[in-house]
């Protein structure tokens, strides 16, 4: 019957192995099925042992990340038929520890999402009895871009330097740093500046822009941390010249 | 939380040859190996401005030297190495520089586009003065 | 405030340098290393070229590109070092040898141009 | 090992980190704990489309607000409540922008507002169509900055702990190690968000298994309402992805396989080529569905593999604005369906979609056991009565979880005294969980009884009903419980085993079943949501009342009913289309 398809599902028990595995399934892959289906197929019918992330099956979570045939990739939104005939392997995401089969430890994009400060940053608030803060369409378009990211972790599984780097802050968390330096609302991006740019925070990224090519929500981080770099680099060279004009 | 750092979580390392793993990452690194070659050319051309400066005869010595085939053909590869990095760093560079004109960001390929047409002029420019305009 | 980092400016000439590696090499490459040894062209007289290099706006324009060109190819040689060799412990003899070679580089490069004149 | 907190939010979605948020600036000394199954950032309300209702603009007023959620809810709402609801929804959501969530503008740089179902104004805030994704992820991004916010992410929640009739904390398994713990709080407030899995076809995410529910019930206190399911009269076939009521709000039409905008012969309004507010296309969405199951009656409906659908009509809108306002409609249709709205019609159908009952609440969020708050999907507080109307339930997750978190923070300052037997429950749990949910492999397999329960939901729960199919199903139900007993776990490692969190999932999707059937069953008349065909009519004399249904000791589920909060808007007849 060719109505099937393998799948080559990475395994990993920490308990007992110490290698990653890959064991064979055959699911079904009507036209409609995505990969997760695939998956969620094995665990309900073949093998309830199997291990992974999902949640909204929409593309909007961001929890189902893993590497399919090699490329990071959302399992909700890639479809098996795509992989006719197959097989199609499906492994945990690149450069993060694997806990248990397709689950990866977020633990250290956690980390880093959070030493950038993101969050809206003023030196004085609003009182909420004034109203909104004006915000253009146009100034709005500024950032809207960077605010689309669903933390998926994908631009980091396809960043070699996240992979070999482990001070790198990555991807997301500099487009995230951007979005918020870029909104007309915050007044932190001096401060994030101290984070980012005095150590690897930046500096790392050789601009390998296999981020920007993988995000499935065309965030681009790449252009994000090149456009943070020459901000950054612009910032230093006035505090360089002009030593005492600093903050 | 101490399960952050369990011994016990498989972690692969990066190969390495990581950079072979993917066409794009070959790429990069292309990309990357071309600062020898410029490093290279550099030099060459600074051992040209030397002979040009030490007069007519050494001038010519140098255009004999360049002219053997080893040199020739490191001279081709250095070549498509810089035309290599040429074409990676204007198409990227949209990405760094974002220009705004009339609030608008003014798309990508524009940009793209305005640095290859000011390429085309600064070696139109050094063409006609090298070959005496 | 906390520290600041060289590691900006050195971004900073790494680009300048790219730039100026971009716009300026392909064309002196391919006029002397290949154009006039196969002998596409014939090479410009060394009257004519002397004339040229001695333009102080020429002299300018080459320093810049000399130094601009090195930090560039200095930078990039070492994260190709770091990433493509993973040796980013060997960081500091590492940078000696790019940014050390761009600065000795840097300054034959002044020197060849001063004393032409 | 133990750990205490002050307070203990059970959920990481809107409506709990709303709440921490709120306990974190007001006082900052209490050190707060959010415990969640996922990372709080994928949590449910991230998929939220629409918008989030609250009165800004001058020509509109809180009374139509709180009369068109009143009327919506088919007089079922406490109007006390609501009230309250609609005055500080707008607060709620300026608070958000003032913490950076992107709301679209108006090109003078004022908030955006649009049109929604049922609502007689424009009053909902929106950012493009994908506003619960930029509110989640703002709150989360706003609770990062403070340090008395611990979180433990991927924890699941199987018990509370009770003493007394007072809840002191939970027992959680950290999914990553397979840990059970015990943490303890002063108070505890469950934002575990909706139960729309207990159906087999919903817009509802993996996670929304009904849990605080079935964590309250079990634990003593009642459900209120839970016979009111809402269907979204727009899903995508097969994925039940929704697309959002922002599309009709555009102007977007629904037309049958004739091509007729069938509405209108609903008693919907007369159709009008542009959008007319609380009419046709944006009338309440229980009647859209329920029009639906008549036209598919009437042979009206266009037959697809996935079933019967009618099509949504976005073409005449054109490609500018639909990228501009509703790019995600676009991007989920040309990625699931191979469909460009800009083009082509968009086959939908009903979907289950949120669930207007939960644990019964004050305005406070304060359950019937000290110390226990509900908020969020997961309370009935009710505003939403017998039908909610789109878009007041993100404002509903801001407004009641500041409420909840301001009232557990003030009770647990209060009441600093812990209990010693919860320490002996959380060992007890412990066991449980350990024998009970370790390698067995005679039984049936897990996915085979969650398929029956579904089955069993739509086919007696559905849009219509009828005594006899609810009393069938409770039967069916009943029977499952038992073979649940003996279901196949085929995973034996304690290192994120998702088998057993399936299994606790199914056992609170199969409480929170039995509710609804059981209360659906006693309510002998239709209103809103729920319409049954052998009492087709609203009975004000009887069912103008909140059904409370209470779990007994040996496991079965009795109800009463409690008077519904009339201050200003006496019952009447929900009139659309004038
Ligand atoms: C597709 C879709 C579109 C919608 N669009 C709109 C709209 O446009 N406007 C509108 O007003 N409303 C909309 N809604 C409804 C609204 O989004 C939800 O009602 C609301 O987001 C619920 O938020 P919540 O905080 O209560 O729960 P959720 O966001 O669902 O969060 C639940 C939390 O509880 C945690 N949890 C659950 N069980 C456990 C456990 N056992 N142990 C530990 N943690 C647990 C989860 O991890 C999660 O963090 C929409 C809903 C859907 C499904
Ligand atoms: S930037 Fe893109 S790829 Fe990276 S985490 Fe965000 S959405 Fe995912
Ligand atoms: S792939 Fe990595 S190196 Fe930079 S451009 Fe993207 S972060
Ligand atoms: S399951 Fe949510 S992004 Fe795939």
């Amino acid at each position: 019957m060719n109505d099937r398809i393998t799948m080559q599902v990475a395994r990993y028990l920490p308990e007992g192995d110490a290698e990653l595995s890959y064991q064979e399934y055959e699911v079904p892959y009507p036209r409609e099925w995505v990969v997760l289906d695939g998956l969620n197929y094995i665990k309900d019918r073949l093998d309830g042992s199997l291990s992974y992330r999902w949640s909204c099956r929409m593309g909007i979570c961001g929890s189902c990340g893993m590497t399919v045939n090699g490329e990071p990739k959302l399992t909700c939104a890639t479809f098996l038929a795509d992989y006719a005939p197959g097989p199609v392997r499906i492994e945990p995401l690149q450069n993060f520890p694997v806990i248990r089969d397709l689950v990866v430890d977020t633990g250290d994009f956690m980390r880093k999402l959070t030493s950038v400060k993101p969050w809206l940053i003023r030196e004085e608030e609003k009182p909420l009895s004034e109203g909104e803060h004006l915000q253009t369409p146009a100034e709005l378009d500024q950032y809207k871009q960077y605010s689309m990211c669903i933390n998926c972790m994908l631009c980091c599984a396809a960043c070699p330097v996240y992979g070999l780097d482990s001070e790198f802050v990555g991807p997301a968390a500099i487009a995230l740093a951007q979005r918020y330096n870029l909104d007309g609302r915050d007044q932190g991006s001096k401060l994030r500046l101290d984070v980012l740019s005095d150590h690897e925070g930046i500096w790392g990224c050789t601009f390998v822009g296999e981020c920007s090519k993988v995000c499935p929500e065309n965030v681009d981080p790449a252009g994000a941390i090149q456009r943070y770099k020459l901000t950054a680099a612009m910032d230093s060279l006035k505090s360089f010249l002009m030593p005492w004009r600093g903050s | 939380m101490y399960t952050n750092y369990h011994p016990r979580w498989h972690r692969k390392p990066m190969s390495t040859y990581w950079w072979l793993e993917r066409r794009s990452y070959l790429a990069f690194i292309l990309r990357e190996v071309s600062s020898v070659f410029i490093a290279w050319l550099v030099v060459f051309l600074m051992l040209l401005v030397r002979a040009v400066g030490r007069g007519d005869a050494s001038y010519q010595q140098f255009l004999d030297w360049s002219a053997r085939p080893l040199l020739v053909v490191l001279n081709i590869v250095s070549l498509s190495f810089v035309v290599f990095h040429a074409i990676t760093w204007f198409n990227l560079a949209p990405k760094a520089m974002v220009v705004y004109v009339r609030q608008r960001p003014v798309p990508g390929h524009l940009i793209a586009a305005s640095n290859y047409l000011a390429w085309a002029v600064a070696s139109g420019l050094v063409a006609w003065l090298v070959l005496g305009g | 405030m906390a520290k600041r980092t060289i590691e900006p400016l050195l971004w900073l000439l790494f680009s300048a340098g790219g730039v100026a590696s971009a716009m300026l090499i392909p064309a002196l490459a391919l006029l002397f290393g290949v154009a006039f040894p196969l002998g596409w062209l014939s090479p410009p007289s060394h009257e004519h070229l002397l004339a040229v290099v001695l333009h102080p706006l020429t002299r300018l324009v080459l320093f810049f590109l000399f130094m601009l060109s090195m930090f560039h190819s200095a930078h990039r040689f070492r994260f190709t070092l770091y990433d493509g060799l993973q040796i980013k412990h060997l960081n500091e003899v590492v940078n000696l040898l790019c940014y050390g070679g761009a600065v000795v580089g840097s300054v034959l490069g002044a020197y060849l141009l001063w004393q032409i004149g | 090992m133990s750990n205490h907190h002050d307070v203990l939010l059970v959920g990481g979605g809107g409506a709990g980190l709303r709440a921490a948020i709120e306990i974190a600036e007001t006082n900052s000394h209490l050190s707060i704990a959010v415990v969640s199954k996922v990372y709080p950032m994928r949590s449910h309300t991230v998929s939220a489309e629409g918008g989030a209702a609250g009165v800004i603009r001058d020509d509109d007023s809180l009374d139509e607000h709180a009369y068109d959620t009143i009327s919506g809810g088919d007089w079922l709402c406490d109007q006390d409540s609501v009230e309250m609801f609609v005055e500080e929804a707008p607060r709620e959501l300026l608070r958000l922008e003032h913490s950076g969530c992107p709301w679209s503008r108006e090109p003078d740089g004022q908030i955006a507002v649009r049109a929604f179902g049922g609502m007689k104004n424009k009053r909902t805030w929106f950012a493009a169509d994908k506003t619960g994704f930029h509110m989640l992820h703002t709150l989360f991004q706003t609770s990062l900055k403070y340090k008395s916010v611990v979180r433990y992410d991927e924890w699941f929640v199987t018990k509370l702990l009770v003493d007394d009739g007072r809840v002191y904390g939970v027992v959680a398994i950290e999914l990553m190690s397979g840990r059970i713990e015990a943490i303890t709080a002063g108070a505890v407030i469950l934002c575990t968000g909706g139960c729309g899995r207990v159906f087999p076809f919903t817009t509802n995410a993996n996670i929304k298994n009904g849990d605080g529910m079935s964590l309250a019930y079990r634990a003593g206190a009642p459900l209120a309402d839970m016979e009111f399911i809402q269907y979204h009269p727009t899903g995508l076939p097969f994925t039940g992805i929704l697309i959002t009521e922002a599309t009709r709000a555009e102007g977007g039409y629904l037309i049958n396989k004739n091509g007729d905008r069938y509405l209108q012969d609903y008693g919907l309004g007369k159709p009008e080529p542009k959008p007319v507010l609380r009419s046709m296309e944006l009338g309440p969405r229980d009647r859209l569905s329920q029009a639906f199951v008549k036209e598919v009656e009437k042979g009206h409906a266009v037959d697809t593999d996935f079933g019967p659908v009618v099509h949504l009509d976005l073409r005449h809108l054109g490609e500018e604005l639909i990228n501009r306002k509703l790019p995600f409609v676009r991007e989920l249709c040309l990625k699931y369906e191979n469909i460009d709205p800009v083009t082509e019609l968009i086959p939908v159908r009903p979907v289950v979609h949120y669930m207007m009952g939960g644990v019964h609440t004050d305005m406070n969020g304060a359950t019937s056991l000290a110390g226990l708050y509900a908020a969020g999907e997961v309370a009935c507080v009710s505003i939403n009565g017998a039908n909610r109307l789109g878009s007041n339930s993100l404002s509903e997750i801001l407004v009641f979880g500041a409420r909840a978190g301001r009232a557990a923070a003030e009770y647990a300052s209060s009441h600093t005294d812990t209990s010693t037997a919860v320490l002996a429950q959380a060992a007890d749990e412990r066991n449980r969980l350990q024998q009970r949910f370790t390698r067995k492999r005679s039984g049936e397999r897990i996915a085979d009884l969650r398929d029956e329960m579904q089955k069993t939901m739509e086919q007696s729960a559905g849009i219509y009903r009828s005594g006899e199919s609810l009393s069938q199903a409770a039967d069916t139900l009943h029977e499952l419980q038992d073979r649940f007993a003996s279901v196949t776990i085929e995973d034996d490692s304690r290192t994120f085993n998702t088998e057993r969190i399936s299994a606790l999932e199914l056992a609170y999707m199969l409480d929170v079943a039995e509710t609804i059937v059981n209360s659906a069953l006693r309510r002998e008349e239709s209103r809103g949501a729920h319409q049954r065909t052998d009492f087709p009519a609203r009975d004000d004399k009887r069912y103008l009342a909140h059904t409370l249904i209470h779990r007994e000791p040996d496991g079965s589920c009795r109800v009463e009913y409690l008077p519904v909060t009339i201050t200003r808007w006496p019952p009447a007849e929900r009139i659309y289309g004038t």
